[in-house]
């Protein structure tokens, strides 16, 4: 029962974390910034808004990535198989991908490609981190995994690795050649609007759930640790993205495949040694 | 016994009669045969493992064929002026000959079926049978004389036997003979438009496969010197550790026919054929003799030639799918994309425990279903729409949605779940990751399995987005398939349906896993079809405010030609280690 | 500042300027035209000097309307806008210069020549 | 359930479009949105797509070559939304005014909501207009508004709403009307 | 291959541009190939209208709106050029005031470039950090000239305002403090690993094509072209205020990033020089006469030279003005340099030119 | 890198430099341009700010029932358009009683909505003007 709920509120517990990463980025740049709940308030518009499409199918790929996105949420609350959430959370980047490829728009297609050069960068490191997972664990068991001890001790590069592509998921600098404002305006969600543009935000607010659930995992059975763990990545994350410069994406595959991808790699490698 | 007759025997019988017949009898015999050789090997899973001899009077006249057919090669290779198919077939002729002096009467089992060949016999009937229904039609459109056409359709039967008796031959040298007569069909069917380009290519495919055809003698005379058999089973069975060179020879031959890197241009020139011979080619027979023969062949394999054929398939896998990654014919990645799945495969079978062996096997059978339903709408984009180009492709989905569907399926079907090949993903990675703690270097495996795999969903989704790409007002018609055309689409489309239920069997995988993307994916085409958002306005794309048309397209990612050629050498120094670990 | 003005013809002013500029002492500022009435206009190649105290030397030339300016783009590459911007505003031909780089089709053509009145 | 038109005031985005300014109004809109004046404490986003945008600021008195660019992306701007007139030349041509490119203030060409005097417009005065344009996007309708006058052609399509054929239509009718009122005046 | 080629428009509307301009950028993948431009959304007809429809005293005002950035230089230009055509003789006070306010003029100017560049190089912290550092200067000029852009300061005869004491000491602090930060700005783009991807070797031009193409400005200066008006000319009194020519070498973003903070902070010792020795005097004196003859000014705008070439027989009316402006000599560079870069650095590159439209269309 | 990490750090627990615009009022400088305004009975009707003004945002329309003042032999009635001026002050600098008549005072000028006279109403001031 706690977990449907936890399912049902999750897109709102991520608006949060949008909110208070807008909130932080503001005083960070040394300005007053947008109140917590802006991004609720900003839901709330794009209800009440028209919206115009490009064509049916554009919009139906958009909502069909937010309820995937929905669902891999969903089943890692539920405590399935981690693998497995994995490669549906690739199905939900297919069809956002998909869906930028399908209007004739140049900054949707600019977008959509780099979503999918970017899916290079971080969906090894994801696999990688099943795996070590696995071999620590025995299994793939999002529950099992959250019932046993930390982790971080003996996945310690994976752990480094997982938090490079943080960035990336959350389009935050460096990483967030995605989304590209100044560059590509938003990529794949710059044809969207009103409240189809609504499923694409709060997708946004969904990575920021499936980012941090998959943090907490290293924080085994802890949820002092996984609180504390999530506050303090969080934080640096927006440290982060306010000290650093947009990389482009060919040197964010680059950057993640040697180091994110090395480090992972040679985490397992370890593994068979100890 | 007699159902592997039949399925060896009347492809053979039926192609000696087609290129006599109408076209009506001849579709409908073509038809009903197909269908009786599907219900047959259907059958066969039923039954138990069958084992027999062949009589003695037959083997003489397959040593005649034999020699025949060599002597051929060499008459072609003089034809053509192509002095590697002349000396090969000549090296190819000395040895066969010493093999023969060596060869003493055996007595061993010449045909042996067990359930790798029905699993293989269902593969080869029931996807090459739709195959030949769809070349019916698609032959028609081919502007040639009606008794080529026959010729043609006789042909590709033809290869059903041939394919049908290789997978039960357990005599090498039964072995070699096949494997020269699947050699010879894909001489004749990608020389078939007997154009410039289609001679040179078969020219190419012909000395290329030679090269297994002297890699079996090879094995065939150590096999006979060191362990006097002529027996897969009991050379496995013999086999010694310290001398693996007939395994490893006979590797050599599966990477040949699996096209593998640095073998891999006889497979992209077989482009130049009529499609259903690339999808028969790429699916059902032809280049699936090298996943076969190396799950036939992996309980001989030491450790050493294990993790080398594994590091060598995932190091292709991984290469070709590079590859794949700027070519804008349509066939042509799917052809690269083969090549890295069966590198994939063999890279599975190598491990040669139960796990990898059922992904392996499992990534057999569904590549092969996926393969012929995409190269069957290769078939009909060229034909219906004269699409052959990636980048010609725009507003599928207006245009052919039916198509469409069949396209998305096929490769939704090569990555994403609930389908078979993401079960056989997700097990390899299982069944290699069970391996890192006893080798470090699968760690290194399964990061070229998972880039790999990565690479090719890009390679995918780029394909089939270029399909979606649509203006804002178009509309939407209604597309017409021809029935032979449909039917075998929507078979094999029905095959991976069935796939999926096959999957929830195997108890893998947990039935909630397959049934939640199975209804996303049913989902979408539903709503494709039925909301239409009729009341919502519409506007343009966002192009800065300009009102021009801008050229989009998808990127491609250009790989410099020093590296195709420094990842052949690497593929060439895999090879040759292998041999060298066969050796000690 | 100093003006150094030089008379030209449209025969000899490519010739003139070619063996007036070099580009690591000199550049060129613009291609400048004065209305004088309502055919003739003085077109003028302006230069200046780097790093040399109130030094501009100017060529100039009085053309009519139908006469072409020849193009010294050849010489210097930078000149392409002014002389596409002399086409629009003045309606002088340039060679090889294109018309339309401020002006639409319905808007006032050549609006700084002598003979446009508003 | 409750009034969604109330949050309408506590998101606006918008977008930006220079018809030809000088742009002193343009690096004035960048400081409001820097800290010190920071106009995202009102919840503004400077998204620069049309399509997402409530509000339109726009600046410069129209230049003949900007006046199909400012119609296009004021169509594609999804209702409820306002415009923003940034500066005096974009009210009224200001300095401007009847110089021989220009046509003197945006309003001809698409219904202004808000004016903001200035020249330029300090970001006072434009987090003045911004709040004043909150008001009146409050009490907007869901309609959609089309442009006084178009250009260009349009694409034919049946079963859709067009909203180019829309907007043309009306700037049709609009003509229309205004040379049967010019024959009118001429009798 | 022709199919491979992707269009991409920057402009004429885009969240990076302040102002309408159009590329068109035929790319190979994201590699720039080719480039279209426009250039031409901003004219309005100035020139024409200094001419029909101003009187040569009130062309000070309608030409600072040619370019709201570089307004000051502008009017300057155009003032100085007016009155060598007349009869009358500026006092050295308000020369001091103009140049004081010219340089006010390129530090904001400057700054304002460059936290566009690290806006288009997606770093938007150091954005606000930049246009957080400006706005005391931004404050410094309303409290000069009484409006916070278009400073409509400068007349013919002199300027239209004194300045106070209170406003001078107001000078001397904030000037300090901003010395500091443009320091701490240095370090920061020297220093920043991800902006020196986005910057170090990316959109350079070199010494040879800047000399061929004519570049000016901070453009030239950091292809390492020695040129500024500022010490080509005497009718300002330049050389007494501390004036050194910043140059640099590379012609990168990089190059040209640090050619503007080490001018902003040249630009401060100017300043402060100025406002401790500000001499006595009139602030505006008065022209007597209508303009008559030629007259051909240089004046360096934050972008580069500005050219005003007036001609006047007599009458209320001019005859001709030209305004030549420093971006407008660029476009064929800027064209130039654009081939063969990633289009991701496009918006920044384009930044780094601090390119003024509004001048280049007038 | 580092000392922008620091920065970052450190101004999240620093008070933002933001105003609070709209609560409290932003402090005007002594030399603040505001809005021009207009005295009708000191006024001399010289018409020197009509000429004087770059844009055109000060007229003097001819209207039936003028404000009496003997100077306004023409019967002219003053009109002045805040969203066409471009406050340059020009027209103080030209009226011989400035500081009485026309003053600048630091008052911001008017947010104009729709409905206020902006531009097509101030067109037919214009047409009315040039008819004299």
């Amino acid at each position: 029962m706690f977990e449907i709920v936890l399912i049902l509120i999750a897109p709102l517990v991520g608006g949060l974390m949008h909110g208070s990463q807008r909130v932080i980025r503001a005083r960070m740049q040394n300005r007053q910034g947008p109140p917590l709940l802006q991004p609720f308030y900003d839901m709330y518009k794009l209800m009440d808004k028209r919206a115009f499409i490009v064509h049916p199918y554009h919009t139906i790929l958009g909502i069909l990535h937010f309820l995937t996105l929905w669902l891999v949420v969903a089943l890692i609350i539920l405590g399935t198989n981690l693998l497995y959430v994995i490669f549906l959370h690739l199905l939900a980047t297919v069809f956002i991908v998909l869906a930028g490829f399908s209007v004739k728009s140049v900054f949707s297609h600019l977008g959509a490609n780099r979503e999918l050069l970017s899916l290079l960068a971080y969906e090894p490191i994801f696999i990688f981190l099943a795996t070590g997972f696995y071999l620590f664990f025995g299994t793939y068991d999002i529950s099992v995994i959250r019932e046993n001890s930390t982790a971080i001790m003996t996945l310690p590069l994976l752990f480094i690795a997982f938090l490079l592509t943080i960035p990336l998921k959350l389009k935050l600098s460096p990483f967030d050649a995605c989304e590209a404002h100044q560059e590509i305006v938003g990529g794949v969600e710059v044809e969207y609007s009103g409240v189809y543009f609504e499923f694409l935000y709060m997708a946004k607010w969904l990575e920021y759930i499936f980012v941090f659930s998959l943090l907490t995992l290293f924080a085994g059975d802890s949820i002092l640790f996984a609180i504390a763990l999530v506050a303090v990545v969080f934080l640096v994350a927006n440290i982060v993205d306010n000290s650093t410069a947009r990389v482009n994406i060919q040197e964010t595959v680059k950057f993640l495949l040697i180091w994110g991808f090395g480090l992972s790699i040679l985490n397992i490698i370890g593994l068979s040694f100890v | 016994m007699s159902s592997i007759v039949f399925l060896i025997f009347a492809p053979f019988i039926l192609s000696i009669f087609i290129p006599l017949m109408s076209l009506k009898i001849r579709n409908f015999v073509v038809i009903t045969s197909v269908i009786s050789l599907a219900t047959v090997a259907v059958n066969t899973t039923f039954s138990s493992a069958v084992s027999f001899n062949i009589p003695h009077y037959i083997h003489e006249v397959l040593v005649a064929l034999d020699i025949f057919l060599l002597l051929y090669f060499l008459h072609r290779g003089r034809v053509q002026n192509s002095t590697l198919v002349s000396i090969l077939a000549i090296v190819q002729l000395v040895l066969y000959a010493i093999v023969l002096n060596l060869s003493s009467a055996q007595d061993g089992l010449d045909i042996v079926v067990d359930g790798l060949s029905i699993m293989m016999y269902l593969i080869i009937n029931i996807v090459g049978g739709l195959i030949i229904i769809y070349a019916l039609e698609y032959i028609e459109h081919e502007d040639i004389s009606a008794k080529k056409k026959n010729i043609f359709i006789a042909m590709l039967l033809f290869f059903i036997g041939v394919m049908n008796a290789l997978v039960s031959a357990n005599s090498i040298e039964l072995f070699f003979l096949l494997f020269e007569l699947t050699t010879l069909c894909s001489y004749i069917l990608i020389g078939f438009r007997a154009d410039e380009v289609a001679t040179q290519n078969s020219i190419k495919a012909l000395w290329m496969n030679q090269i297994g055809g002297v890699a079996i003698l090879l094995a065939l005379i150590f096999s006979i010197t060191s362990y006097e058999t002529i027996y897969f089973s009991e050379l496995i069975s013999k086999v010694d550790n310290t001398f693996l060179i007939p395994i490893t020879l006979l590797i050599v031959a599966a990477l040949v026919k699996g096209a593998s890197l640095p073998f891999q241009s006889w497979l992209l020139g077989a482009m130049v054929a009529p499609t259903p011979v690339s999808a028969i080619l790429h699916s059902a027979t032809m280049v699936k003799i090298a996943p076969f023969l190396i799950l036939k062949l992996s309980p001989a394999f030491t450790p050493f030639v294990s993790i080398t054929l594994s590091l060598f398939g995932a190091f292709v896998f991984l290469v070709a799918s590079v590859m794949a990654l700027n070519k804008d014919f349509f066939k042509e990645v799917l052809g690269l994309s083969t090549i890295a799945l069966l590198a994939l495969m063999i890279s599975l079978a190598a491990y040669g425990t139960p796990e990898a062996t059922t992904a392996a096997m499992i990534l057999l059978c569904f590549h092969a279903v996926s393969k012929a339903l995409l190269f069957l709408q290769a078939g009909i984009l060229e034909k219906n729409y004269h699409l052959k180009y990636i980048s010609d492709i725009d507003s599928l989905i207006n245009i052919a949605p039916k198509t469409l569907f069949f396209i998305m399926v096929g490769f939704a079907s090569l990555t994403l779940p609930p389908f078979g090949a993401f079960v056989a993903k997700f097990l390899a990675i299982t069944a290699i990751s069970d391996q890192i703690l006893n080798n470090p270097l699968n760690a290194i495996v399964l990061a070229l399995l998972v880039l790999g795999s990565v690479v090719l969903a890009i390679l995918y989704f780029k394909v089939t987005s270029k399909l979606f790409t649509k203006e804002v007002f178009q509309n939407f018609s209604k597309e017409k398939l021809a029935w032979k055309y449909f039917i075998p689409s929507f078979a094999l489309f029905l095959l991976l349906v069935a796939g999926v239920l096959f999957m929830i069997d195997l108890k893998t995988i947990k039935v909630y896993e397959l049934v939640v993307p199975t209804l996303l994916l049913v989902a979408t085409p539903l709503l494709f079809k039925y909301a239409t958002f009729k009341n919502t306005p519409r506007s343009k794309e966002y192009n800065c405010g300009e009102k021009d048309e801008f050229i989009v397209s998808t990127h491609y990612y250009e790989i410099a030609p020093k590296y195709l050629k420094l990842f052949s050498y690497i593929a060439i120094a895999f090879i040759v280690v292998l041999q060298v670990g066969g050796l000690f | 500042m100093k003006i150094n003005k030089i008379e030209v013809t449209l025969q000899n002013v490519v010739e003139k300027i070619t063996k007036f500029y070099d580009p690591t002492t000199t550049h060129f500022l613009t291609l400048n035209g004065v209305a004088i009435d309502e055919t003739k206009t003085e077109i003028q190649w302006i230069f200046a000097d780097y790093m040399k105290l109130n030094d501009n030397t100017v060529f100039y030339v009085v053309v009519d309307q139908e006469d072409v300016v020849p193009s010294i783009v050849e010489v210097i590459p930078s000149a392409i806008m002014s002389q596409r911007e002399v086409v629009d505003m003045f309606g002088i031909e340039v060679q090889n210069s294109a018309k339309g780089l401020y002006l639409d089709e319905d808007s006032l053509q050549k609006p700084l020549s002598g003979g446009c009145t508003l | 359930m409750f009034d969604l038109k109330k949050y309408r005031k506590k998101s606006p985005w918008i977008l930006h479009y220079n018809a030809g300014s000088c742009n002193g109004c343009d690096i004035e809109i960048l400081a409001s949105l820097a800290p010190k004046y920071d106009l995202e404490r009102f919840g503004v986003l400077n998204t620069g797509n049309p399509k997402q945008s409530d509000v339109f600021l726009v600046t410069g008195p129209v230049t003949f070559r900007s006046r199909e660019r400012l119609v296009e992306l004021y169509t594609q701007m999804p209702s409820p939304k306002v415009v923003i007139a940034v500066g005096s030349c974009t009210c009224s041509g200001g300095v401007f005014r009847d110089m021989y490119n220009v046509e003197d203030g945006i309003d001809n060409y698409i219904p202004v909501d808000v004016y903001v005097p200035g020249c330029a417009s300090s970001p006072e005065l434009i987090i003045d207009g911004v709040v004043k344009a909150l008001e009146i996007l409050e009490q907007k309708s869901k309609e959609i508004e089309l442009p006084k006058k178009l250009f260009g052609t349009i694409k034919e399509e049946e079963g859709v709403l067009n909203l180019r054929e829309m907007a043309l239509s009306v700037a049709q009718k609009s003509e229309q009307i205004n040379a049967q009122k010019s024959e009118q005046n001429e009798n | 291959m022709s199919k491979k080629i992707v269009q991409i428009p920057l402009g004429s509307q885009h969240i990076s541009l302040l102002e309408p301009v159009k590329f068109k950028f035929s790319c190979e993948n994201e590699k720039i190939i080719d480039v279209d431009s426009d250039v031409g959304f901003v004219h309005r007809g100035i020139e024409r209208a200094c001419t029909t429809k101003f009187k040569y005293d009130k062309i000070a005002y309608v030409v600072a709106r040619v370019c709201g950035l570089c307004a000051i230089t502008h009017s300057l230009t155009y003032t100085m050029s007016a009155e060598s055509l007349l009869e009358g003789e500026v006092s050295m006070k308000a020369k001091y005031l103009r140049v004081l306010m010219v340089e006010l003029d390129r530090i904001h100017s400057h700054m304002l470039c460059l936290s566009h560049v690290s806006e288009n190089a997606g770093y938007e912290a150091l954005f606000m950090q930049i246009m957080g550092d400006r706005e005391p200067i931004m404050n410094l000029q309303e409290k000069i000239s009484g409006n916070r852009v278009q400073f409509d300061y400068i007349d013919i005869g002199g300027v239209n305002r004194d300045i106070s004491l209170s406003v001078e000491d107001d000078i001397k602090v904030s000037l300090k403090e901003l010395r500091g930060k443009i320091e701490d700005l240095i370090n920061e783009f020297e220093n920043n690993y991800t902006l020196s991807l986005r910057f170090k070797g990316i959109g350079a031009l070199s010494l040879k094509e800047a000399q061929e193409f004519n570049a000016l400005g901070p453009i030239a200066r950091a292809a390492g072209l020695v040129t500024d008006v500022r010490s080509e000319s005497n009718d300002l009194p330049y050389s007494e205020i501390g004036f050194k020519i910043v140059t640099s070498s590379g012609g990168d973003i990089y190059a040209r990033n640090m050619v503007r903070l080490h001018e902003i902070l040249n630009s401060i010792t100017m300043c402060e020089n100025i406002v401790s020795g500000i001499p006595e005097g009139e602030i505006k004196t008065k022209f007597k006469g209508k303009p008559n003859g030629e007259a051909l000014f240089r004046l360096e705008a934050p972008r580069g030279e500005l050219m005003y070439y007036v001609k006047g027989s007599s009458k209320p009316m001019l005859d001709r003005l030209r305004i030549k402006t420093p971006t407008f000599a660029s476009i064929p560079a800027f064209v130039e340099i654009f081939k063969g870069q990633e289009y991701a650095n496009a918006p920044a590159i384009l930044a780094s030119f601090d390119p003024c439209m509004s001048c280049t269309a007038k | 890198m580092s000392s922008q990490f620091i920065k970052a750090f450190t101004n999240l627990f620093k008070k933002p430099q933001t105003t609070t615009y709209p609560q409290d009022a932003i402090e005007r400088t002594e030399n603040y341009r505001g809005l021009i305004e207009y005295t009708e009975n000191e006024c001399i009707y010289c018409l020197k700010c009509e000429k004087a003004c770059p844009p055109g945002a000060i007229l003097f329309v001819p209207c039936e029932d003028p404000v009496p003042n003997d100077k306004n032999k023409k019967s002219l009635k003053y009109e002045y358009n805040p969203w066409l001026c471009i406050y340059c002050t020009e027209c103080i600098r030209a009226c011989p009683k400035a500081e009485l008549a026309l003053t600048q005072s630091d008052k911001k000028p008017q947010i104009g909505v729709k409905g206020d006279r902006v531009n097509s109403e101030w067109t037919i001031l214009e047409q009315l003007k040039k008819g004299v």
